[in-house]
């Protein structure tokens, strides 16, 4: 079977050979992405079934295991990196389009890098190995969301690069202090020993990780830079960014607090802050009048309802937070795609000017209407299947701390509910605005309505038939929970 | 004919019709037509088929539970209700939504909320019922917004109310799984039986929120009368006649198959029992939306009010547990339908007659121009009323007779003084729409066209047939009592043969008829008088004054000033209230994403600071 | 009160005289078209109620005297004694030919059906009057009843006369 | 109740309960009217014979016209008489109504009642007292049985002539003709 | 065989006693009035000479409206019991009700409807504003007296423990009469009684001087023959059951007229003297006093059951 490294450098590869294939010819450089993509999903879905079996271990550099900086591609890891795979290549199937004007070369190379840098913190089993996969994600999408170069562009990424910076200094720092302690960068061999070591210096830097990993997850006091980012970023790149990235960081935390520290006291407190980021982003989402900023806060509200999951600490838990990083990921990029070219027909981005777009754009308006049914969580579709999982699983606990925030985890729901229907009546049953000029006579170009077709397939079959995804979550689950089998394993062979 | 098969049936009728309409619009007319008249045939056929050889599970696997279909007497005989006011509603619209925009869409999601009703009815365990609940909620709303304007807001009211309840269902439902490990409601119904009457109150609290939403219970009733009035009339005829029912077959499943009979009646201390609120709360459902009804001039506003009150007879009937409450019940359910459906589909028919004109002050005198809208209005509010020869005055005698026999004499007094409201609001609708002076621009109007009338007409012989022979469905309804575990009834085939409380309706209809005939004899042997037009009449010696003669304005003013300042609807205005309270802490919230990057650092540093020093100070981790 | 409305009278308006007929009636006779000047005056001065209007027909003379009649509302019991009041009777004369006034609504408005009365019964044409339709007659006539010249002998005979029983 | 009243009532019942249940609506114009209370109330009480005062047309038999009759209320009598369910008898009272009496040189007060409907009795006196009002029943008693007392059948005979002379007064009647018949303005129009 | 008879014969007593009570109502308010009045048959011969005369009619509705309710009341009839005991009687049969098992007073309260309603559609139909005007005057001053009324009927049944009103007969004869056992329901039900009968102090639905006898403006002839038969139709079923929930029904026919005629003198007593009252103090009034002495006695009849 063929090894996990190739899914970072065969991509890492293509990126550095884009400037070259752009002297060559002006056209083909928009299609290395797709080519990348398509690779890096064919490699992951091979790579499932031997995952599920035991993890797959890759050594780089030779050195023993401690000193060795090597790859672990869990049931957990191939099954994010597929899904970073599948909506990547679908996002770049809809930016062969959609990106006309600007650097288009530096976009694509940006691009890859950034899927790139998901899928290396998704795979990789060092500690140090996270960070520098970490920052390549996050400067290639500081780039990506000033793609625009009008005004707004440029802030919003500025204020996400402070950010951002700032994040990953903290995760500096925190690997720093780890560092320190244990000698060793391998996040197997600090799980092994972390208990032995004093408790407060072992937390500070749990609590420098975590909110270094905060800042790019959106969890709530930490998501400041997220709505300006989605909002003036190009459609492509914010459904990367919250298809893909913030669950990175998410992915980053959980990794962190279950098989690195096993820190289960801080688990309720997290589940407490999911709750709170999930109102918060409910709350800011109902009152948007622009289109773009609202998908962003919704976003917020999703993943804290993902940290909630995360916290519960059972099997099914983590098994409905990794279903709802899936569902979340489909509906979140088709729901942007979708309004990218909205946006692009009526010329303006708030939601008034969408009324009546269901009669100019059918197929668009209809795919947008399944992924915000997605996400509310209506039955035929796969967010029901995943909202389920995760209510069922709170119910197993059968705390009342749980239950309650439950309760009012599911008011949220509600809330969001409620201004995603209000945009869907909007769509089919309010008049559309005179005023509005035709931006764009003509039909939507082929190469987008692909993907957003093939994302609302997506999200019905799975929907219907969730036994697809369903067969993986349970091996992913205890990928993450139980720490001895995932030391005995790196570190024992 | 197996459950799978009707569902399968329901959901490709929907899809067909949908793709249909893009091709010819008679096509899609005429698969609408054919997929109701299957469904109705095709449960009819299934009649006697239950038992074990028709569950089916037709989905082993879904997140790690089976979703199965059953067909047993409480679930056929909601299934085939639905069925034919479905397929009545559909005939009906043939002609009503002749012309108007989108009728594929309308005609789909017509068919898809009776595919989600059949699915509810049909489930056999209780993940499969929520999925169809849910979609029958969304296919409702996009159905009720779908004539735009005031539409808009009545959708999005009913909406998020119908998303709360589902919210609370499906904690509920997960709290049973948790509990029991099955869903499967047979299994169900055992394992419940050792669990704390306390866990068993939060249950059926949970699940009836959900069903309270969709039967507008008096709290959670607001949605009702807006998406009523605002929706198109025959879909207002499903929605009221047999959607809003689904929430009468949820307490129906849970109260009775699933927590069973024993448990039900003492649940809860003394005076505090389940069943003690939930009758009080179906009483005060019956007469305060009664006497709003009465205050009402439009004419879908009115019977949308009387849906909420007539839903509270039905809990009063189901509340008490007895075997005759419960028959009660059930039949007051489907004579509901019958009858309330009838008078939306007059309603419409009169509305697409005069141009849309729904306002009772400024129509009159229709009865010369629409003959059979008239006889099918007049039979309806008979029903509705509950006379005698008509359904409803059955299943009213049954719930009288177990509310007085079962010693509540305040709740009884609470349903007839509901009846004399229903009376005369209904009294006021017929005579504002049918009777007085015609005015001058209804003069040319035309008969409701004919598939309008075919549904008016079965409607009122259905009413007729179940008010004088009341044996057919109460031997049905006996099958469900039966499976529920309930003593039977002495049924005959025209009422009830217990002793000195019997009901007899074919002696009553036979004095009735006999009655008639001798009177009418009389007046054939008085001097015949002759037809004058409606100008000659009297008015103290002077002509009639042309379009002023007709008294329909403020038809009962006196009561109007004595009663209306009480009978504001208080709990639609509290949750106005709280929508905007909440809008003002949405605002708040907003206000935290400042856009300056200073203070979103701030925050971060902010955050770790607190993490660390709640680690120092109260060493929690 | 009298003399003094008197002299005022006299001093404002000259073509205007005044004669007190008894204590407490006093007749104004003012020229046609300066009676509404005349009669804002009179109301402003406490005389506010039209108490009712009336015509007389003075076929020799071959004019009508259109009289208005004009008292006080007692506001409240201490003002004066009923034989106190004091009533004012403001005529004018109009040819018979072509009778016409200017209407007087604006400054009373219930003059309206009198003006009606008038103008049915006698013929007199109020311009300005809003409804000039009938308002006691059933039937139309050539010579309004009300004037010397009518015949009512002839005209009973001729419309009554002319209706024949039915049997015979 | 002697023997022959029992045979009249089994011979012709229609005819005896007309005598004996008269249902007055009378029509207050004139002086007459102020006559009517005492008669229906406790001092001469006209319910002894049966006689009660309905408040409409449709519901009496008995029709009384207390008084002059002027050319508006001839229109509101005309009216009510058509309103009136068929065996109906008028009355008319003092002098006016027979040949305008007094008024008989007044331009507005028809002259002849019974030109414009049928009249089946006359109480003669310049406002008859009660004991005349009964009198006169008494005789149309008499003349009911005797089948003179056909008001209604002569208006329904020669309704056209009734109908002409009506419009001969009016310019227009707003209501049609009661039984079908070719009024002046249609002869005018052929 | 008893059975048909009994059909036959009961709607037949109440229409003679119907209409000889009417003929006592006009002669009582004339001797009230200090004149003779009419002769007590004077309503007979109203009937006769209606019938005879050809009036107008609005159409098929007009009349059947009429004949629905004249349907109503006589099937009411049917079900009240009219004297009689389970025991042993001379006339050889037992109560004489004939539809005595087929609903008891639940649906003689819903029969009671037809009489308004027919009334009501003959009405609306007559295009009258009067008749409108009387009609809703009708349905409100039945909605006043029906919140008592029902008080009063659910006080007897659960006192009674029984909806047959056979059974309610029987038991008062037994134990005892209504009257005593719930007394305040007794006296509510006759200060609403009036009300119930639509006679003088709440005869404002059938004002002639107000709206020309309200919903009977456009009626003459056949159908106000047979509105005067419901009328008094009527004026027997609400006394006969009054007398059957309060004065434990007659021994036999004979007794069971005599508490009637007893009951009817007492209100015909009211009906001579009072003016009538406007419809808003009609309401007010009947859903203050009736409705409060009524209340009181089921509170009590709950607590001591």
């Amino acid at each position: 079977m063929v090894s996990p490294i190739l899914l970072i450098a065969v991509p890492l590869g293509l990126a550095f050979a884009i400037p070259v294939l752009g002297l060559a010819s002006k056209r083909v450089p928009r299609y290395v992405p797709v080519i990348a993509m398509l690779f890096n999903l064919v490699v992951s879905v091979s790579l499932l079934p031997h995952a599920l079996k035991a993890p797959i271990v890759v050594r780089t550099a030779g050195w023993a295991p401690p000193y060795s900086i090597h790859l672990v591609a869990g049931p957990l890891g191939v099954l994010l990196s597929s899904l970073i795979a599948l909506i990547g290549l679908l996002v770049a199937v809809y930016g062969i389009d959609y990106i006309r004007e600007g650097a288009k070369v530096k976009y694509q190379i940006l691009y890859i890098l950034m899927l790139v840098g998901a899928t290396g913190v998704v795979l990789t089993g060092d500690i140090f190995n996270l960070f520098v996969f970490f920052e390549v994600l996050c400067i290639s999408s500081y780039a990506l969301v000033a793609y625009r170069g009008d005004s707004t562009g440029v802030e919003a990424g500025a204020k996400y690069l402070i950010q951002g910076a700032i994040g990953s200094g903290l995760v500096l720092i925190g690997i720093g202090l780890v560092y320190g302690t244990f000698g060793t960068l391998t996040m197997a061999d600090i799980a092994a020993n972390v208990s032995s070591v004093g408790s407060f210096r072992l937390f500070v830097s749990l609590a420098f990780l975590i909110t270094g990993f905060g800042v790019e997850a959106a969890i709530f006091p930490l998501n400041g830079w997220l709505p300006d980012a989605h909002s003036s970023a190009p459609s492509s790149i914010s459904a990367i960014l919250s298809g893909i990235a913030i669950k990175a960081g998410l992915y980053a935390i959980a990794r962190v607090v279950y098989t690195v520290y096993g820190a289960s006291s801080i688990l309720p407190f997290l589940a407490v802050l999911g709750i709170v980021t999930l109102l918060i982003g409910e709350m800011c989402a109902f009152g948007q009048e622009d289109i773009k900023r609202l998908l962003a806060f919704s976003s917020i509200g999703q993943m804290g309802l993902i940290l909630f999951a995360l916290a519960l600490a059972s099997a099914t838990g983590i098994s409905g937070a990794v279903f709802l990083i899936v569902s979340h990921g489909l509906a979140k990029a088709l729901l942007f795609l979708a309004s990218g070219y909205m946006i692009y027909r009526t010329g303006s981005r708030d939601i008034s000017s969408l009324n009546g777009i269901g009669k100019r754009m059918p197929i668009m308006s209809l795919c947008f209407t399944v992924g915000a049914f997605s996400l509310i969580g209506l039955p035929p579709f796969v967010g029901f299947a995943s909202k389920f999982t995760i209510v069922r699983a709170v119910l197993g606990t059968g705390s009342t701390f749980f239950i309650t925030l439950l309760a009012i985890g599911l008011i949220g729901t509600v809330i969001e509910g409620a201004y995603f229907l209000r945009i869907v009546q909007g769509f089919y049953f309010k008049p559309a605005p005179e005023d509005s000029p035709e931006q764009t006579e003509g039909k939507v170009p082929f190469s987008a309505l692909v993907p957003v077709g093939l994302l609302a397939v997506l999200i019905l079959t799975i929907g219907l038939f969730p036994g697809i995804v369903g067969r993986v979550l349970g091996p992913a689950a205890d990928d993450l929970l139980d720490r001895t089998a995932y030391v005995q394993h790196v570190m024992g062979d | 004919m197996s459950p799978q098969a009707i569902l399968i049936t329901a959901f490709a009728g929907a899809g067909l019709v949908f793709l249909a309409g893009k091709v010819h619009s008679h096509l899609r007319d005429f698969l609408a037509v054919l997929s109701s008249l299957a469904l109705v045939g095709l449960i009819a056929w299934s009649h006697g088929q239950y038992g074990p050889d028709n569950e089916i599970v037709y989905v082993p696997d879904f997140l790690g539970m089976e979703l199965a279909l059953r067909l047993n007497p409480l679930a056929w005989f909601f299934a085939i209700y639905i069925a034919i006011i479905n397929a009545a509603s559909v005939v009906f619209s043939l002609s009503y939504m002749k012309g108007k925009e989108k009728l594929g869409f309308y005609y789909s999601m017509m068919l898809l909320v009776n595919a989600g009703m059949l699915g509810i009815v049909l489930s056999g365990d209780f993940l499969s019922f929520y999925i169809f609940w849910e979609i029958m909620s969304w296919s409702t709303y996009l159905l009720i917004s779908y004539r735009r304007g005031p539409a808009l807001h009545a959708g999005m009211k009913y909406i998020i109310m119908s998303l709360v309840g589902s919210c609370a269902m499906l904690v509920g439902i997960l709290s049973l799984y948790a509990q029991f490990g099955t869903l499967q409601i047979a299994e169900l119904g055992e394992a419940i039986a050792g669990s704390s009457s306390g866990y068993v109150l939060f249950i059926l609290m949970a699940m009836g929120i959900a069903f309270g939403v969709k039967f507008a219970i008096l709290p959670l009733h607001t949605w009702m009368p807006d998406a009523h009035s605002e929706a198109v009339s025959p879909f207002s005829a499903v929605l009221s006649g047999v959607l809003v029912r689904m929430g009468m077959y949820g307490f129906l499943l849970v109260m009775y198959s699933i927590v069973g009979l024993k448990t039900i009646l003492n649940l809860g201390a003394g005076f505090f029992n389940f069943h003690y609120i939930l009758s009080w709360l179906g009483a005060i459902t019956i007469v305060i939306p009664t006497f709003i009804a009465l205050l009402q001039n439009d004419a879908k506003k009115l019977l949308a009010w009387h849906g909420i009150g007539q839903g509270g007879y039905m809990i009063l009937g189901m509340a008490f547990g007895t075997s005759l409450g419960v028959a009660g019940g059930i039949f007051h359910t489907i004579n509901h339908g019958s009858y309330i459906a009838l008078l939306f589909l007059v309603v419409g028919a009169v509305e697409y007659r005069t141009g849309g004109v729904r306002d009772l002050n400024r129509l009159g005198g229709l009865i010369q121009r629409m003959p059979v809208a008239f006889f099918g209005c007049l039979v309806g509010i008979m029903g509705l009323i509950g006379m005698p020869l008509t359904n409803g005055f059955v299943s009213k005698w049954f719930i009288y007779k177990t509310l007085i026999t079962e010693g509540h004499p305040f709740l009884a007094f609470m349903a007839f003084v509901g009846t004399w409201g229903t009376i005369l609001s209904v009294y006021k609708l017929l005579h504002n729409m049918f009777l007085g002076q015609l005015p001058e621009k209804y003069k040319e109007v035309r008969k409701a066209p004919i598939s309008m009338q075919i549904p008016i007409l079965f409607f009122c012989f259905v009413i007729f047939l179940f008010g004088v022979l009341p044996g057919i469905p109460l031997r049905a309804i006996q099958g469900i009592q039966d499976t529920m575990g309930f003593a039977p009834l002495q049924l005959t085939m025209w009422g009830l043969a217990s002793g000195a409380g019997a009901l007899n309706m074919l002696n009553i209809c036979f004095a009735i008829v006999i009655a008639f005939a001798v009177v009418l004899l009389l007046m054939r042997l008085g001097a015949k008088p002759r037809r004058v037009p409606q100008e000659d009449s009297y008015a103290a010696g002077s002509s009639v004054p042309a379009g002023k003669y007709h008294h329909s304005v403020e038809f009962y003013n006196p009561l109007y000033q004595m009663i209306s300042p009480y009978l504001k609807d208080r709990v639609d205005q509290f949750y106005y209230w709280a929508a905007d309270k909440a809008q003002g802490v949405f605002e708040l919230t907003r206000r935290i994403y400042t856009g300056y990057a200073g203070t979103y650092v701030l925050y971060i540093i902010s955050f770790l600071a607190l993490l660390i020093f709640l680690q120092l100070a109260w060493e929690i981790w | 009160m009298i003399p003094s409305l008197q002299k005022d009278l006299e001093a404002t308006f000259k073509g205007v005289e005044v004669t007190v007929v008894e204590d407490s009636r006093m007749s104004v006779l003012a020229p046609r078209d300066s009676i509404p000047v005349v009669l804002r005056y009179l109301k402003e001065s406490g005389l506010d109620h039209l108490a009712l209007l009336s015509c007389v027909d003075w076929i020799k003379e071959g004019k009508f005297e259109v009289v208005y009649v004009l008292t006080c509302y007692m506001r409240n019991d201490t003002d004066y004694t009923s034989d106190q009041r004091l009533h004012v009777l403001l005529k004018t004369e109009i040819p018979r030919e072509k009778p016409a006034l200017k209407s007087v609504i604006d400054i009373f408005e219930n003059a309206e059906p009198y003006e009606r009365e008038i103008h049915e019964l006698y013929g007199v044409h109020f311009d300005g009057h809003p409804r000039l339709i009938p308002l006691l007659l059933e039937r139309d006539y050539e010579i309004p009843p009300f004037r010397k010249d009518f015949d009512t002998r002839k005209y009973v005979e001729e419309t009554f006369g002319s209706i024949p029983p039915v049997e015979g | 109740m002697d023997r022959n009243q029992i045979a009249k009532w089994l011979k012709s019942p229609a005819k005896m309960a007309n005598k004996y249940s008269l249902h007055a609506v009378y029509f207050c114009t004139g002086c007459g009217i102020i006559e009517i209370p005492p008669v229906i109330t406790t001092r001469w009480d006209a319910e002894r014979f049966g006689i009660i005062p309905v408040a409409t047309p449709r519901q009496g038999n008995l029709f009384m016209i207390t008084g002059y009759v002027s050319l508006k209320t001839l229109k509101a009598i005309i009216r009510t008489y058509e309103q009136m369910p068929d065996p109906k008898y008028t009355v008319g009272f003092g002098s006016c109504p027979i040949n305008g009496g007094m008024y008989w040189d007044s331009y507005n007060t028809i002259k002849h009642l019974d030109r414009y409907i049928p009249v089946d009795g006359w109480i003669a006196g310049c406002m008859p007292r009660p004991e005349a009002v009964f009198i006169a029943i008494t005789h149309l008693w008499t003349l009911i049985d005797k089948g003179k007392a056909d008001g209604y059948l002569r208006y329904q005979e020669n309704y056209a002539a009734y109908r002409r002379n009506q419009e001969m007064l009016f310019a227009e009647l707003e209501w049609p003709p009661l039984y079908p018949c070719d009024s002046i303005a249609e002869e005018a129009r052929k | 065989m008893t059975g048909i008879i009994q059909i036959v014969l009961s709607p037949l007593i109440a229409f003679v006693v119907g209409v000889l009570f009417l003929g006592l109502a006009r002669k009582i308010i004339a001797r009230v009035h200090r004149r003779y009045g009419p002769p007590i048959y004077q309503p007979v011969i109203d009937v006769v000479r209606m019938m005879s005369q050809r009036s107008i009619s609005h159409g098929a509705l007009f009349e059947l409206g009429v004949v629905l309710a004249l349907a109503g009341s006589l099937v009411t009839v049917m079900l009240i019991p009219l004297g009689g005991t389970e025991a042993f009687q001379p006339f050889a049969h037992s109560v004489l009700c004939p539809l005595s098992s087929s609903g008891g007073l639940l649906v003689v309260m819903y029969l009671m409807l037809f009489g308004p309603l027919g009334l009501a559609l003959g009405a609306g139909a007559s295009a009258n504003p009067n008749a409108s005007i009387g009609v809703s005057r009708k349905m409100l001053l039945a909605l006043a007296y029906e919140v008592p009324f029902l008080l009063v009927i659910l006080a007897v049944m659960s006192q009674y423990g029984s909806i047959s009103l056979t059974e309610i007969v029987a038991r008062q004869q037994q134990a005892s009469w209504g009257v005593l056992s719930v007394p305040l329901s007794a006296v509510a039900a006759f200060l609403i009684l009036p009300a119930m009968l639509g006679i003088r102090p709440f005869d404002l639905v059938t004002a002639p001087q107000e709206i020309a006898s309200g919903p009977l403006a456009e009626y003459g002839g056949t159908c106000l023959a047979l509105i005067t038969v419901q009328k008094a139709i009527h004026l027997f079923v609400v006394i006969a059951l009054f007398v059957d929930l309060f004065l434990g029904g007659g021994v036999n026919l004979a007794t069971f007229l005599v508490k009637m005629l007893a009951v009817f003198l007492a209100v015909e007593m009211i009906n001579a003297v009072l003016p009538r009252v406007k419809i808003e103090d009609a309401i007010k009034f009947c859903w203050k006093w009736p409705t409060a002495l009524a209340f009181v006695q089921m509170t009590i009849t709950v607590l001591s059951k």
